[in-house]
C-alpha cells in the first residue's frame, strides 16, 4: 500500500505551440469516431484532446469488407476513410463535440493541396475547433497517386498551403512508411507547422490460407496497435531530436506505462488509438497513470518528464 | 441507451456439445438493460494476444443480475472463453447495438442455424404474452442433435412450437432448417432470424417474396463495436455501407443487399 | 480424424537461382547461430537451408549488454553483429556445418564495399557453403555511415562487387526501413543477384521508464517476431510482382500458416527467425505443415501454390 | 550433452510465500540428464504474448522423472507459472547450460539470497557424500521469515548447517546475508553463490580476496537460452563478453568483471 500522497497534483497542462491542453492524453483520428461513440464509456472532458476521424470535403463510402483483421497484437485496416463529408461534419457532428468539454482537433484528408487548403479553411470559420491536425498519408491524386507523406517537398507543400487557409493550430501527422522521417518531420517544421503528430499505420497485409485471397478487400491496410510500439517510440525519438515545434506520440499506446516512454523520448503529447477499441477506459487510465508516475517521481509537472530520456549508461 | 465496460464474474460454464458452451456471466450494469437482439464485446484473453474483443449476442439476461452468452468454439478466442472457470472475471462491454423489434403482436416465426440460435431464446423469452403469442415457431437448425436437445427444450418452456433440422439427420429434418420455413409462413406476422449467411439470405429471400417483414441479425469482423472503428461494414441497399454494430446487428431483410 | 492420404508427398523441393533447395524453409540469419546450437533440439538435415549469423572480415564483439529486450509480440535486438570473424567461422564453424546434410548460406556484412567483396572471395574457396546472403543493413563506414540497405545505388554496388568475387549463388537480404522496398529489390536484381530475401529487422526501441534509459545500451535495435509479420508480407507480395528473381519471405513467420501465406504472396522460400527461439520445432513443424496443405489443396508439388494468390474478390 | 524440448506436465504448484511457488513438473527426458546450476527455458504462456521463453534454474530433480523449479513472481510470465494447475502442459527446454562444479571434496558454502536460493538445493543434494561433508554451511537470505521456512529445513535435511537472514530480522540476522560469509569463510574449499548481484559481487569479492575458488549463477535476459542469439551478454575478464546462456549461467568468479 502507498501512503496516502499529501503531494498537490501534478500540473498535466502541456501546449502544441498555440494550442494548449489541459493535459497530454489524446484520442486518435479513425479510433474514436466523432466522440459521442464513447459518450458512456468515456468521461470525455478528462481528454487533453479529442481527434476526429479524417474528415474529407466531400463524404467517402469507404472500402468494401473485408475491412479490418486482427494480426499478432495488433490490426490491419483498410476503411478506406469512410467519412461524413464535410458538410455534414459541421452540421451533425459538430453540435456534440462542442458540448463535450474537451479540445477538438479536425483530421483533415484531400486529394490536392487545393482539397486541403479548402477544408482548413472552411473549418476555420466552425465554432468550437481547436485544431487541425493534416493526415498526409494520402495519395495525391492530381500528381498520379504519389503520396504527401513520403516526399518532403509535398508534405511542405501541403503543410503550407493549409497553414495559410487557416489560423488555427496545425499539426502535421507524418506516415511511419518512410526511409527518414525526421526529413518529413523537418519539411511540416520549416513550412510552419505548429507540431507533428506522428505515427500513421505501417502498411501490412494479410492472408487467407483457404481461400488464398487478402484478408482485406483491399489487399493492404494499416498496421497499428501495440505490435508497432518500437517503431513508433524510435520514430519520435528521433524526431523528437531533430525539430523544436513540439512532437504528439502515437502507435500502440495502451497503458500509462506505453505513453510515458513516448514523453520521456520526447513527446508532449501522446495519442491512444487502438487501445479504444479493446479497452475504452484507456486513455482516461493513462492520464490517471501519468499523474501517479510525476507523483513516485517526485514531480509536479509533466514538463519535468518530457524528453529526459538519458542515453548515456 | 445505457452502454457500460463491466468486468463480469463468470458463474458458470455449461458445455451443452462438444462445441457449445454457456456462460452464465455475473454482469448487473449490463443484464439490466439488456434487449433481445444486442450484444457485448468480450475480451478473450488478459494478454495483447488476441487483440480485439469478440463479439457475442445476449443469449438471456436474468433479474438484471446476470446474463448467458452461449460460444460456439470457433478459434482462440471462443476456445479460452470456453475454458473459463467460474469465479474468473471477463470484461464486457455492452449492451450495443439494435436489437430486434419484438413489439409485434401477430405470430411470429424464429429461426436460427447453429450459434444463430443464441440470440433466438432471448427474444422468445420476451415476445409479448398476448394468446396470440402461443403461435410463436420456432425453427431451429444445427449439424446434429447434441447442439440442440437442451435448446429446443428451453423454447418449448417459453411456449414456442419446435421444429428441428440437422445435417446428419440425427434429429428432426434431414438437411436444412430453411427448407421447413415454406410451410410454416403462410399466416407468420413477422419472422426473426440469425445463422450462417446463407441460410438466412434463403430465408430473407422467402420472406421478401411473401411480403413477410423479417428482421436478421448479421456478422461481420468488429473492432470495437461501437460505430468508432467502421471496420465492421456491409453492403446495404441503397449504394452504402452498414456498419453491423450499430446500424444493426439486426437489420430489416430489405436494407441489405444480400448477394453483393 | 483426417483419413490417412495416399497420395505420394508432395515435391518441396524449389531452386533460388542456382540454388536447389530440397525444401523452402530456412532458417535466418542470426536466429540460429553456426547451427551446433540446436543439434539436439532440431533434425538439422530437414531443414531446406541453414543461413547463419552474419560473419565480417575480423571477429566483432559486438554491442554492451543489455542486448534484448521483449515487446508485444516481438523482440528488440542489438546483438551488434557479434561474430566469430571469418577466419574462425571457417575454421571452428564449417567443419560442423559440413555435417549437417542441409545446405549452408552464409550471411555476410562489412563496413565497405571491399570489405564484402573480399569475404565473398574467400568463402568461395571454402568446401561446404551453398550460397551467400549478403546483409547490407551495415552503415557503409566509408560513406559516413549512410546504409547500404536504404540507398539504391549502394545495394547495387555491393550486389555487383560480390557477384564479380564470387561463383556462389548470392542472396541480397533487404531492410524494410525504406519508403519503396521495391526500389531496392530492383537494384539487386539489375546488379544481378540470384534471388532477394526480405526483411530484416524494423528499427525500434524501448524505454524503462523507471530508471528513464532505453532498454539497449545501444539505444535503438531490430524488431523481429510476428508483431512484424504484416509488414513483412507486404514488401515480400510488392517485391515478388516487381522483379523476377525469386523472393525469399522472412518476417515472423512461426507457423506453416504462417509460411504459407509468404509462398502465396510470391515467395519462392521462407527463412524462421524469431521462432527459433521460442519455439525450436518451429522450422521442422513448418516443413510437414506446408506438405499436409500441399496434400489437403490436391497439389503436388509446392510450386502450384507459390505466387498463386488471387487479389480479385 | 543432450538437451530437450519437452511438454512437461504440471504436477504440483506449492505456495512456499505469497511471492514464491514451487511447481512439480513431469519432465522425464530433462530430469534424467539435469545437473545442479543447470536451468530451463519455460514458456509462460499459450499464446505469442509473452513471446519468449524465461529462464528458471533446476531446483531438484527427482528419480529421473520429475524437476522443480522454485518461481518469484516478478511479472507476467512468472504469475502465469504461479497460476498454473495440475494438469497444465508447460513447455520446457533443457537441461542448458554449464552447472556448479561440486567435484571438491573439502567442506564448502552454498550462498543464496532471494529466489537465488533455487539452484542451491539441487546443489546440496548432489554434494559429495563423503564425511567432510557434513561441512557444508548453507547461508540463505531473503526480505522476510515466509520465504526461508520450508527451504532452510529442506536444507538441513541434506546434512547442511543453516545460516539465515532477513531484511526485516523476521529470522536469522537482520540485515545482509553476505554479512555472514567472513566468519564462515576461513577453512572452506569452495563457495557457491546465487542471488541479486550486487550480493554475489561482495560475496565474489570476499572470496577473491581470500583466496577461495568460488562458482557464481548469473542472470541475463535471455532469448533463446541456446547460445544462439548472443543476446545474454555479460562482461567477462579480458575484455571479452560472456554468454549466461552457455558460457554460464554458473561462471568461476574470476571469469567476470563485477562491476563493469
Ligand atoms: C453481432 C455478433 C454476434 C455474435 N454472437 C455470437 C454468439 O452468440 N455466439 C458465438 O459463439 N459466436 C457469436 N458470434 C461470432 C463470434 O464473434 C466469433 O465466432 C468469434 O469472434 C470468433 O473468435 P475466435 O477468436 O474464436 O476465432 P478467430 O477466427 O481466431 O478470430 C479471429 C478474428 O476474427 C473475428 N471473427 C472470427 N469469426 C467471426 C465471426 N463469425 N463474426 C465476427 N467476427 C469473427 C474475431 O472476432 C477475431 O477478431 C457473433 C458475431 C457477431 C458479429
Ligand atoms: C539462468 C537464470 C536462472 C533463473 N532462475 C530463476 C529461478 O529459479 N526462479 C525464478 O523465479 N527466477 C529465475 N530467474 C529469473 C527469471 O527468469 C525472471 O524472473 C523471469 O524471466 C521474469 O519473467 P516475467 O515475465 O515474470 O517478468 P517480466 O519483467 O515481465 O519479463 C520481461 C522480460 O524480461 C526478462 N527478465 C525479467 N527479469 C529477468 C531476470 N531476473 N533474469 C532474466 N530475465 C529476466 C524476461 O525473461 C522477459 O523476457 C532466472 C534467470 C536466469 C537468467
Ligand atoms: C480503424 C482505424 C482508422 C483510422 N483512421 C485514421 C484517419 O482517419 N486519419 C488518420 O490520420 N489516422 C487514422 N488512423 C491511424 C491512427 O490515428 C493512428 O495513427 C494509428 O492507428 C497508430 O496508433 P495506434 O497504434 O495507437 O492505433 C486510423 C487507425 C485505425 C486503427
Ligand atoms: C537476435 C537476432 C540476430 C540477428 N542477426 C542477424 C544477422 O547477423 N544478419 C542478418 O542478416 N540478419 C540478422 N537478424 C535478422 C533475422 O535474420 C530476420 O531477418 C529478422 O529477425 C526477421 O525475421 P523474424 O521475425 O522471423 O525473426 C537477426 C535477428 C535476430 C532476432
Ligand atoms: S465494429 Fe467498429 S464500427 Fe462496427
Ligand atoms: S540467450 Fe540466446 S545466446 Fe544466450
Amino acid at each position: 500500500m502507498e501512503p496516502l500522497s499529501t503531494a498537490p497534483p501534478p500540473e498535466m497542462n502541456i501546449s502544441l505551440g498555440p494550442l494548449h491542453l489541459a493535459n497530454p492524453v489524446m484520442t486518435a483520428s479513425g479510433t474514436f469516431g466523432y466522440g459521442a461513440e464513447f459518450i458512456n464509456l468515456v468521461d470525455l472532458k478528462r481528454l487533453g484532446a479529442l481527434v476526429v476521424k479524417g474528415i474529407s470535403l466531400e463524404p467517402r463510402p469507404g472500402n468494401p469488407p473485408p475491412r479490418i483483421v486482427e494480426t499478432s497484437c495488433g490490426m490491419l485496416n483498410a476503411i478506406g476513410l469512410e467519412n461524413v463529408g464535410l458538410d455534414r461534419f459541421i452540421h451533425q457532428k459538430m453540435p456534440f463535440l462542442r458540448t463535450c468539454r474537451s479540445r477538438i482537433i479536425v483530421n483533415i484528408l484531400g486529394d490536392s493541396i487545393d482539397e486541403y487548403a479548402l477544408l482548413a479553411e472552411k473549418l476555420t470559420q466552425v465554432a468550437g475547433i481547436d485544431g487541425l491536425e493534416i493526415n498526409i498519408s494520402c495519395p495525391n491524386v492530381k500528381k498520379g497517386g504519389v503520396a504527401f507523406g513520403t516526399v518532403p517537398e509535398m508534405a511542405a507543400a501541403v503543410t503550407l498551403a493549409v497553414k495559410n487557409a487557416t489560423d488555427l493550430p496545425v499539426i502535421v501527422k507524418l506516415s511511419p512508411n518512410v526511409t527518414d522521417v525526421t526529413v518529413m518531420a523537418k519539411a511540416a517544421e520549416e513550412s510552419g507547422a505548429d507540431a507533428v503528430s506522428l505515427i500513421n499505420t505501417l502498411i501490412g497485409m494479410a492472408i487467407d490460407i483457404h481461400t488464398r485471397k487478402p484478408k482485406l478487400a483491399n489487399i493492404i491496410g494499416g498496421l497499428s496497435g501495440p505490435a508497432i510500439k518500437p517503431i513508433a517510440l524510435r520514430m519520435v525519438w528521433q524526431v523528437a531530436r531533430t525539430v523544436s515545434i513540439p512532437v504528439v506520440g502515437i502507435g500502440g499506446i495502451g497503458t500509462a506505462e506505453d505513453a510515458i516512454e513516448f514523453l520521456l523520448a520526447g513527446a508532449s503529447a501522446v495519442q491512444v488509438g487502438t487501445a479504444n477499441f479493446y479497452n475504452p477506459a484507456a486513455a482516461e487510465q493513462i492520464c490517471t497513470g501519468i499523474e501517479a508516475y510525476l507523483n513516485r517521481q517526485g514531480a509536479s509537472s509533466v514538463h519535468e518528464i518530457i524528453g529526459t530520456l538519458q542515453t548515456t549508461f | 441507451m445505457r452502454e457500460y465496460q463491466e468486468n463480469s464474474i463468470v458463474q458458470a460454464v455449461d458445455r451443452l456439445s462438444d462445441s457449445l458452451h454457456r456462460l452464465t456471466l455475473f454482469a448487473p450494469q449490463i443484464a439490466a438493460v439488456a434487449r433481445p437482439g444486442q450484444f457485448v464485446m468480450a475480451s478473450c484473453g488478459t494478454t495483447l494476444d488476441p487483440l480485439l474483443r469478440r463479439p457475442f449476442s445476449i443469449h438471456q439476461s436474468f433479474a438484471d443480475v446476470a446474463l448467458q452468452i452461449l460460444v460456439k468454439v470457433i478459434g482462440r478466442g471462443t476456445r479460452y472463453l470456453s475454458e473459463l472457470r467460474p469465479g474468473a472475471e471477463l470484461s464486457l462491454i455492452g449492451p450495443l447495438g439494435r436489437g430486434f423489434h419484438a413489439t409485434t403482436t401477430g405470430s411470429v416465426c424464429l429461426i436460427g442455424g447453429g450459434i444463430g440460435i443464441a440470440p433466438l431464446l432471448f427474444l422468445a423469452s420476451h415476445l409479448p404474452t398476448s394468446p396470440e403469442c402461443s403461435a410463436c415457431t420456432v425453427l431451429l437448425g444445427s449439424q446434429t442433435k447434441a447442439d440442440l436437445i437442451v435448446l429446443s427444450e428451453e423454447f418449448i418452456q417459453f411456449g414456442c412450437q419446435v421444429h428441428t433440422a440437422t445435417d446428419d439427420g440425427s434429429l428432426g429434418h434431414h438437411g436444412y432448417i430453411s427448407n421447413l420455413l415454406p410451410a410454416v409462413l403462410p399466416g407468420v406476422e413477422k419472422v426473426f432470424t440469425c445463422g450462417p449467411h446463407a441460410m438466412m439470405t434463403t430465408v430473407a429471400g422467402l420472406c421478401l417474396e411473401a411480403d413477410i417483414a423479417c428482421e436478421a441479425s448479421l456478422e461481420a469482423h468488429m473492432a470495437c463495436g461501437l460505430g468508432a472503428c467502421l471496420g465492421c461494414a456491409i453492403h446495404g441497399s441503397g449504394n452504402t455501407y452498414k456498419h453491423v454494430c450499430k446500424h444493426g446487428p439486426v437489420f430489416d431483410a430489405r436494407e441489405i443487399i444480400w448477394n453483393p
